[in-house]
């Protein structure tokens, strides 16, 4: 019933439409990438090194001589899951902390809002790079980083939900059933709190595409020969003067994602009509 | 941080609910009534006094004994349009007094069980599967009541039930009351900021002011002895048009909430204020008749 | 003629069509009433006196609005500003919100006298602190300096009464000025607000839904149900002969003092929501006498023996 | 209202308190030791020794904390090992650089983030709304570093109107600036724009338009100042991310600054200064939130009525 | 006449201008400071503030012969007593090594010392031409202690320092009273730049810009990308200049499979070094086949041990180890693969090193799986565990030294991460870096020591980079040789500004 139609209202705006279209295309490479990439992502051809977009290379190819658009295509799953993944760490670690805050308050409150306020209020990129140099590199301390990097977000986001929520008659109004805590934060408080958490999730997705990428910068992130955009757009800088188009297509992807999702999260807070509790951040 | 601000939105208040009566509780918005609900139900704790229920004292009972209690004892809200989860279909909400208290039924039982509820409360089972958002908000606040029955209680605290309802819905459910009271043998506690409403439903009024007791009437007829309910009579507007009238019109205004009043909550506005008000706290004395009032002056 | 006078106006909002045929007439020193269930139309009533339709995206989709002689309609947005605010005032629903919270009150007053009377800073605040003084709010000179939130809402809603008067308004509408408030405070309100209009001959049109309200304060009223107009008559009629089946109903609805116990019931079935009105007579599923003409065709709003209603058997 | 900033204030204290000793145990998780990034070809065990004895690396873990923060509070921030000076001298020395360009950043994402969704939310559901705020998007979808380069190609190669890189002269501040306030500028946009857009659902705007009162009047003499209120605190919220956050600009413009100090100090496992400089980074969050709370109250009595 | 140069990006953040208590030093050292002898791209010595010199046959005793009229910065004469003060400032220091040989320095007169020796050094030289030799002016060095090299240096060079903000630049001005250039230099007077500021930027292509829009003059190192696109900007003349570097995949030979020194054979001889040198560095530098640079003389050693580029020795290796092809293209051998741990450090460079290293490795049947560290982690990793495999490094270092340095049993774990603990090996060691009297034994010495080290293959020689250095031509004039092994002050005093 009423669960999907918001979605179907998003996707049938005209903004949310397109960016739909894009998004679910993107996913498709990045669940599909063997089938749909005209080449494999990590075959090198040293003399066929920095070519220019052409036939046989519709997007050129890079340093190594690999094609650039099979590492694209193969590129959506890294960042995607990267993303994805961390995202979704991050949200259900935001969703537990934020909930046991916002419904038991006091002192375990006050902590947790402390702690998070301070990590919400340092760079990003300064709390991935802190913690990737404590785990040490690799995809799965990426992931982590940018999930801790985003936790604070979703722990805010649901403690504020949970606080209002809370004061909802129907809560007291099961209370006074008999029910007990985990009855109420669970059937009620956590599933009513969850659509603005996770369209928020959706959307930082996107910034966490960015991150990943300004990680690649550092050298972070994806380990070589796995392509990711990031890591893509980084390594491509030292071309930036020879082959411009092995970091112009990877930039390329990443701006035309995040807008998607951003424009699609747009149009899903519209036809939510959540704006203003994703507000009470 | 916020800075601490005490406030007793309840203060020192006894009162006692007749087992199958009405007793209505009556004051301006903020006196505290919503709170003195709570406070009877244990949804709130008190910082002092106790509230005993059919002999058990409410403040000492485990949570699992408090679970039971529940079924005796149940509420319905001032606002139907936030007191059913917008996530739940009317069924599921029906139900889930059953499934809180821990009381599994069959498929069947349960279609039976809502079925009866809802037809209890004059909605037709047809509405079961609709969302709150899809009904009106009288009809919302019969599913309250049907689920406040659900768990067949004795005892049923009414918090402004009808403050949000139009006229024509408030009387339907005013109506609904009274008949459910007399099929089930209920007791109401019965809250509302109307008198004239009060005074149609209730065997006995109580008058809140500021969190506390003005007077308890044993009659919804008998004559006010208490200032205050004289004034809340007073401004009450009467609707007949051959009977204008012109109110006394109080002075002052409602202090604060949080400020601490030495004596008369009233005093201030009261037309009979003397010296003794404004420094001594008059006490409920009983005047006979199951009639009490709190006044230094009370009028005649 | 009559000061303002309403003649059949539909109002648009996307594809809902919240009002029909809506008609009435104040004149100076009028209080006219306008009751009818929630949702049935009265805001929106009120906001296409005031011309504000356009702001929460609706229109005007037929019938005049003559203010003085002329049609609103049609008024280019600027003609309308100069009116609003000067010769037509609002008081809102809710004293709370309805001042900008983060300025100070007697700016917010002073704001409505430079703009329409082009008084000076201190002219304005000096009639500002009049107006608080006859509203009978103590220390004008505190309360002016005062921001909203350190005002109870009694208080608050007699600033925003003294907004209305700022600028010498000729029509007064007040949408349920009173709702917000406890009874002890409406009561003084409507008081204040019933002298100010015998004493300066003023127009009101007084939304509420309250017939106590109305049974005190008003001499003509309005009823309106589900967006169109069921009856207007005269206070006297309404309560005591009245012409619609539903102005009957409402009134057996209120509870009285010393009403019998078990006395009172509602009228039966549920206000009919905007997007499924009934054919015919909106009123007809809850209406004990309708016939199947009531069904099939609206009846129009036309004179009785003693005022307008929109009913087939009225006189039965 | 000075003794709430004053009890405010005192509350920071316990927050610090935790903050440094994070901040402390955080540098102490990472792997690395810095006395190894010291050490040429050829040193002993013994040199080794009397190394981490000079910067007190030896001592116990609780023993370094509460002699470095007993320092810290006196402002000696203890010597850089890599560094070889003061960490308190390296912090002054970068901190006017990343304050420079963290506040010409913000004044820049502030202003064209406030101008443009203040034009977005007049002309809400416009064309003029739908270009600026898809503009800004795209403005936010670009990786620091490379809006930096390209900029760079643009402003500095193609037209020669700024220099490369470097910190020399204030023109050399307008690219940086430009590229983190670009990132910004979608922020505080889209924030103003939400604001602007509820806040004239508000019922006191209706009061306002039944007043007779202009509209555009309206808009920035009442809606744009409540829409305010969010952006302020979430600019005060961005303090540390506009001191410390721009280490990829800092890289790619060549600029000293306190996120590029932290980056290499972390790389080098220089202890006191990475703790140094993130502890300079909590103070400045917890006295930009302070800030914001001042502003908030000077903008909003209510905020003034409830710290009373 | 002023002129901006731009350090090397890898040495961005070089913390003080202090020599004798500096682990890193920059491009602006030797402007500040002089040595006591340099030594030219023929690895031939000239005298600096040495002007002759003569050890006796035993290398026991070296005597040197000081420049007259030389002052310090600061006015401080330098003579006989300089070096007296001079040498022992290294005891204690991390530098220690470069004098440790010498026992003490006596004056012979105001200009001439001799340095007694504890045991033979001859590498005595080549230490004394490097940068942390340069001396300091004795009076400053005392009086500032540890703020020496950070707030101000003096020293007897070219320049003097005016102002150093580390990360930043370094701002040097011309020392109108220098007239001690050594005689690789033309102009024996005060340099013609008259102000010269060191840039530290770390993001190459911001200095490449830098340069094509004239913002600065010099750039000491390019990347090889740049090269193509700085050839075309008529502006801009690059040189390039034998670098000291050399690339190399240390192979742990304590961890299966590579304990079997087949497959670590198999490993080294899979690595494509001409193709790497061609693809990834356009043809520019050369490629290594030994553990030294090519300019040293123990990079001599018997051409049937140098390591290059042979597939069919490294399949035949593998095959005769027992790993037979998998189906996957990655060799097994009992049903395990031929799957190994390939790390790396952060740096494109060294990421596409690795990355083509890892598809030449799978041409062979060996699958790699790389981590990239940070420079600081992947060294605290060694310390911590030993169970690494593969890795790609670099070192730079102009002397065989180097070798001990690496491989000696006394360093297993970090920097011997090799766990190469070969008691024939340490006993060459003992030989080659103590036992040497004359500059000819330790040669031979080195040489046989290095051969030892190839034939049991512990790590797999890549690539020796060069030195890319570009100048604006329309700026600043440089001449066409640069004299020494580096761009220093022989070669700064005789450019000019345009
Ligand atoms: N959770 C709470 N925290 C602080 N103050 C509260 C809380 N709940 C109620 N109050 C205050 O206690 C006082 C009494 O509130 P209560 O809700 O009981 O009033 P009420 O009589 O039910 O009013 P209404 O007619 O508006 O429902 C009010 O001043 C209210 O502001
Ligand atoms: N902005 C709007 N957009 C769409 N529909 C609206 C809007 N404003 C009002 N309506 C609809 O118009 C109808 C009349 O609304 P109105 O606000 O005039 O009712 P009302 O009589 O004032 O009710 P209440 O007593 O609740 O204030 C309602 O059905 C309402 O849903
Ligand atoms: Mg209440
Ligand atoms: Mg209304």
């Amino acid at each position: 019933m009423t669960a999907f139609a918001p979605i179907r209202t998003a996707i049938w705006s005209p903004r949310g439409g397109v960016s739909a279209a894009v998004l679910v295309l993107v996913v498709a490479c990045a669940l599909f990438a063997p089938l749909i990439a005209p080449y494999a992502y990590d075959i090198q051809n040293l003399p066929g090194a920095n070519t220019e977009p052409g036939a046989a290379h519709w997007m050129g190819t890079d340093e190594f001589g690999r094609d650039l658009m099979s590492r694209i295509i193969y590129g959506a799953r890294t960042s995607l899951s990267v993303a994805v993944t961390a995202i979704s760490i991050s949200v259900a670690a935001g969703l537990t902390l934020g909930a046991m805050a916002g419904y038991f308050g006091g002192w375990f409150d006050r902590a947790v809002t402390a702690v998070v306020d301070l990590t919400w209020s340092f760079p990003e990129i300064l709390i991935a790079l802190i913690l990737i140099a404590i785990i040490g590199p690799g995809l799965e301390s990426t992931m982590v980083a940018i999930s801790i990097a985003y936790l604070a977000q979703f722990t805010r986001l649901t403690r504020a939900q949970i606080m209002a929520l809370k004061n909802e008659t129907y809560v007291e109004a099961t209370t006074n059933l008999g029910a007990g805590h985990f009855h109420i934060i669970f059937r009620h408080l956590l599933p009513n709190a969850l659509t603005p958490v996770i369209v928020a999730g959706m959307l930082a997705t996107g910034d966490a595409i960015i991150l990943e990428a300004t990680l690649g910068f550092f050298g972070l992130g994806a380990q070589p020969p796995t392509p990711s955009w990031g890591a893509m757009m980084s390594s491509g800088t030292a071309q930036i003067f020879i082959a411009p188009w092995i970091i112009i297509f990877p930039g390329l992807a990443i701006a035309i994602t995040v807008i998607s999702i951003n424009l699609f999260g747009d149009a899903l807070i519209e036809a939510l009509d959540i704006r203003n509790r994703l507000r009470s951040v | 941080m916020k800075p601490r601000r005490t406030m007793r939105a309840v203060n020192d208040v006894s009162l006692d609910v007749p087992r199958g009566k009405v007793t209505g509780v009556v004051g301006e918005s903020g006196c505290g009534k919503s709170t003195l609900a709570r406070l009877v139900l244990r949804l709130l704790e008190a910082t002092e006094g106790t509230v005993i229920f059919d002999g058990k004292n409410l403040a000492t009972q485990s949570q699992a004994e408090m679970r039971k209690l529940r079924r005796q004892m149940q509420m319905v809200f001032q606002d139907p349009y936030s007191a059913i989860d917008p996530r739940y279909t009317i069924r599921r909400a029906l139900l889930e007094p059953f499934q809180v208290q821990g009381e599994a039924k069959t498929v069947a039982e349960a279609r039976a069980t809502v079925d009866e509820l809802i037809s209890m409360v004059g909605l037709s089972p047809r509405m079961l599967d609709s969302f709150p958002h899809q009904l009106s908000g009288g009809q919302k606040q019969r599913v309250g009541i049907a689920r406040a029955l659900a768990l067949r209680p004795s005892f049923l605290v009414l918090d402004e039930p009808t403050a949000s309802l139009d006229v024509s819905i408030q009387a339907q459910i005013v109506d609904l009351l009274e008949a459910l009271k007399e099929e089930l043998r209920l007791t109401y506690l019965f809250i509302s900021h109307d008198l004239s409403l009060v005074r149609y439903f209730c065997d006995r009024v109580v008058v809140m002011y500021l969190g506390r007791v003005m007077e308890i009437l044993p009659g919804a007829k008998t004559q006010p002895r208490h200032h205050y309910t004289h004034a809340l009579l007073d401004s009450n507007f009467e609707p007949d048009p051959t009977r204008r009238k012109i109110v006394t019109m109080l002075g002052g205004e409602i202090p604060s909430p949080f400020a601490k009043i030495p004596g008369c909550a009233f005093a201030a506005r009261c037309p009979a204020a003397s010296d003794v008000c404004t420094r001594e706290r008059p006490p409920l004395t009983n005047l006979g008749d199951g009639r009490m009032v709190a006044c230094h002056n009370p009028m005649d | 003629m009559a000061l303002l006078s309403v003649q059949g106006i539909s109002v648009s909002i996307g594809a809902l069509c919240p009002l029909e045929g809506v008609t009435f007439d104040i004149d100076k020193g009028e209080i006219l009433g306008l009751v009818g269930e929630s949702g049935s139309g009265k805001s929106l009533t009120a906001m296409c006196v005031m011309g504000l339709l356009p702001r929460i995206g609706g229109s005007i989709t037929k019938g005049s609005i003559v203010f003085d002689g002329r049609d609103l309609i049609g008024l280019p947005e600027i003609e309308l500003r100069r009116l609003r605010g000067k010769r037509i005032a609002l008081i809102s629903q809710n004293p709370m919100t309805s001042l900008d919270p983060i300025i100070r009150i007697g700016a917010q007053i002073d704001q409505v006298s430079t703009l329409h009377l082009g008084l000076s800073a201190e002219a304005a605040k000096a009639r500002s602190l009049e107006l608080i003084a006859q509203l009978r709010i103590p220390e004008p000179a505190a309360i002016h300096r005062a921001y909203p939130h350190q005002l109870s809402g009694g208080m608050k809603q007699r600033i925003v009464i003294a907004m209305a008067l700022a600028a010498d308004p000729d029509l007064i509408v007040a949408d349920e000025p009173t709702t917000a408030l406890d009874v002890t405070i409406q009561a003084q309100i409507i008081q204040i607000m019933v002298e100010l209009v015998r004493d300066r001959g003023l127009a009101l049109m007084l939304i509420t839904h309250d017939m106590g309200v109305v049974a005190q304060a008003c001499d003509r009223v309005v009823v309106l149900y589900a967006g169109r107009v069921a009856e207007m008559n005269r206070i006297g009629e309404i309560f005591g002969k009245p012409k619609h089946p539903y102005t009957r109903e409402l009134i057996r609805c209120i509870p009285r003092l010393g009403q019998e116990p078990g006395s009172l019931k509602g009228i039966p079935g549920v206000v009919p929501s905007i997007v499924d009105y009934p054919n015919g007579c909106r009123f007809n599923p809850r209406c004990s006498n309708a016939q199947t003409l009531c069904r099939d065709q609206a009846p129009a709003l036309e004179p009785k023996s003693s005022g307008l209603a929109a009913c087939h058997f009225s006189e039965i | 209202m000075i003794s709430f900033f004053i009890k405010r204030l005192l509350l920071l204290i316990p927050v610090f308190l935790a903050v440094s000793l994070v901040i402390f145990m955080i540098v102490h998780l990472v792997p690395g030791d810095p006395i190894d990034n010291l050490v040429q070809i050829n040193s002993s065990p013994e040199q080794k020794a009397a190394l981490a004895a000079k910067y007190g690396l030896d001592k116990p873990l609780y023993q370094q904390y509460t002699i470095w923060l007993g320092n810290a509070l006196t402002g000696d921030l203890g010597d850089a090992i890599i560094l070889r000076r003061p960490v308190a001298d390296l912090i002054a020395q970068n901190l006017p650089h990343s304050l420079s360009l963290g506040a010409l950043a913000l004044l820049f994402s502030t202003v064209v983030g406030i101008t443009a969704g203040a034009l977005a939310a007049i002309y809400k559901d416009s064309w003029i709304d739908r270009v600026t705020m898809t503009l800004i998007l795209l403005g936010s979808t670009v990786p620091g570093f490379w809006l930096g380069l390209l900029l760079i190609m643009l402003f500095a190669v193609q037209l020669g109107w700024f220099p490369v890189s470097g910190a020399r002269s204030w023109d050399a501040l307008v690219l940086p600036v430009l590229t983190i306030g670009l990132g910004g500028v979608a922020l505080v946009a889209r924030v103003t724009r939400v604001a602007m857009i509820e806040t004239a659902r508000k019922d006191f705007v209706m009061m306002l338009h039944a007043k007779g009162v202009p509209p555009w009047r309206i808009e920035l003499r009442h809606v744009l100042r409540h829409a305010l209120l969010p952006v302020v605190t979430i600019l005060s919220l961005r303090i540390g991310w506009i001191l410390g956050g721009a280490v990829t600009v800092e890289f790619v413009f060549a600029r000293p600054g306190l996120g590029s100090l932290l980056i290499t100090s972390l790389n080098q496992r220089d202890y006191p200064v990475v703790q140094g400089a993130l502890l300079m980074l909590a103070v400045a969050v917890m006295l930009g939130t302070l800030l914001g709370d001042i502003v908030q109250a000077a903008m909003d009595p209510r905020v003034r009525e409830r710290i009373k | 006449q002023e002129a901006t140069f731009v350090v090397s990006a890898q040495n961005v953040g070089t913390p003080s201008y202090n020599p004798i208590n500096g682990t890193q030093l920059n491009d602006a050292i030797t402007l500040i400071f002089d040595r006591m002898v340099i030594q030219d791209a023929d690895q031939t010595f000239h005298g600096q503030l040495a002007t002759e010199w003569e050890s006796t046959a035993d290398g026991m005793s070296w005597t040197f012969k000081l420049r007259e009229g030389v002052t310090f910065h600061d006015g401080e004469p330098f003579n006989a007593e300089t070096i007296v003060w001079w040498i022992p400032q290294f005891a204690e220091t991390e530098n220690a090594f470069m004098t440790a040989a010498i026992e003490s320095v006596e004056v012979i007169d105001d200009l001439t010392v001799r340095f007694v020796m504890a045991n033979p050094d001859p590498n005595l030289l080549s230490n004394m031409s490097s940068g942390f030799m340069s001396i300091p002016s004795p009076k400053a060095f005392d009086a500032l202690g540890d703020d020496f090299g950070v707030t101000s240096a003096v020293g007897s060079g070219p320049f003097k320092l005016e102002s150093f903000t580390v990360g930043q630049e370094t701002v040097l001005s011309a020392n109108e009273d220098y007239a001690w250039a050594s005689d690789l230099s033309e102009n024996q007077g005060a340099p013609h730049i008259k102000t010269l500021t060191f840039r530290e930027i770390s993001e190459d292509s911001t200095a490449f810009l830098e340069l094509s829009t004239g913002g600065v003059d010099l750039l000491y190192s390019v990347p090889t990308d740049f090269l193509p696109r700085l050839e075309g900007e008529a502006s801009v003349q690059v040189g390039t200049m034998p670098g000291t570097g050399l690339f190399y995949i240390p192979i742990n030979t304590t961890v299966e499979p590579f304990t079997d020194i087949k497959v670590r054979e198999a490993t080294a001889f899979a690595i494509n070094q001409k193709e790497i040198l061609d693809n990834l560095y356009g043809g520019v530098g050369s490629v290594a086949n030994t553990f030294l640079i090519d300019s040293l003389l123990a990079a001599n050693v018997d051409p049937a041990l140098k390591i290059s580029y042979d597939p069919d020795r490294s399949t035949a290796a593998l095959e005769e180890a027992g790993w037979v092809m998998g189906s996957d293209g990655v060799r097994e051998k009992d049903g395990t693969k031929l799957q190994v741990a390939l790390w790396t450090q952060n740096g494109t460079e060294f990421k596409r090193v690795t990355e083509v290293v890892q598809a030449q490795l799978k041409a062979v049947g060996i699958g790699a799986d790389i981590t990239v560290f940070d420079s600081a982690t992947i060294n605290d990793q060694y310390r911590k565990g030993t169970d690494h495999q593969l890795a790609v490094r670099s070192y730079s270092w102009a002397n065989a030294d180097i070798i001990d340095w690496f491989f000696s049993g006394q360093r297993l774990g970090y920097p011997n991460v090799s766990m190469w603990n070969d008691p024939k090996a340490d006993e060459m060691n003992l030989a080659a870096m103590s036992g040497s009297r004359t500059w000819e034994e330790r040669v031979a010495n080195f040489t046989t020591y290095h051969e030892y080290v190839l034939s049991q293959y512990v790590f797999a020689p890549i690539y020796q980079p060069v030195q890319i250095y570009a100048y604006d031509k329309e700026a600043i004039f440089v001449p066409e040789a640069i004299r020494g092994t580096r761009l220093q002050s022989q070669t700064v005093v005789d450019i000019t500004v345009n």
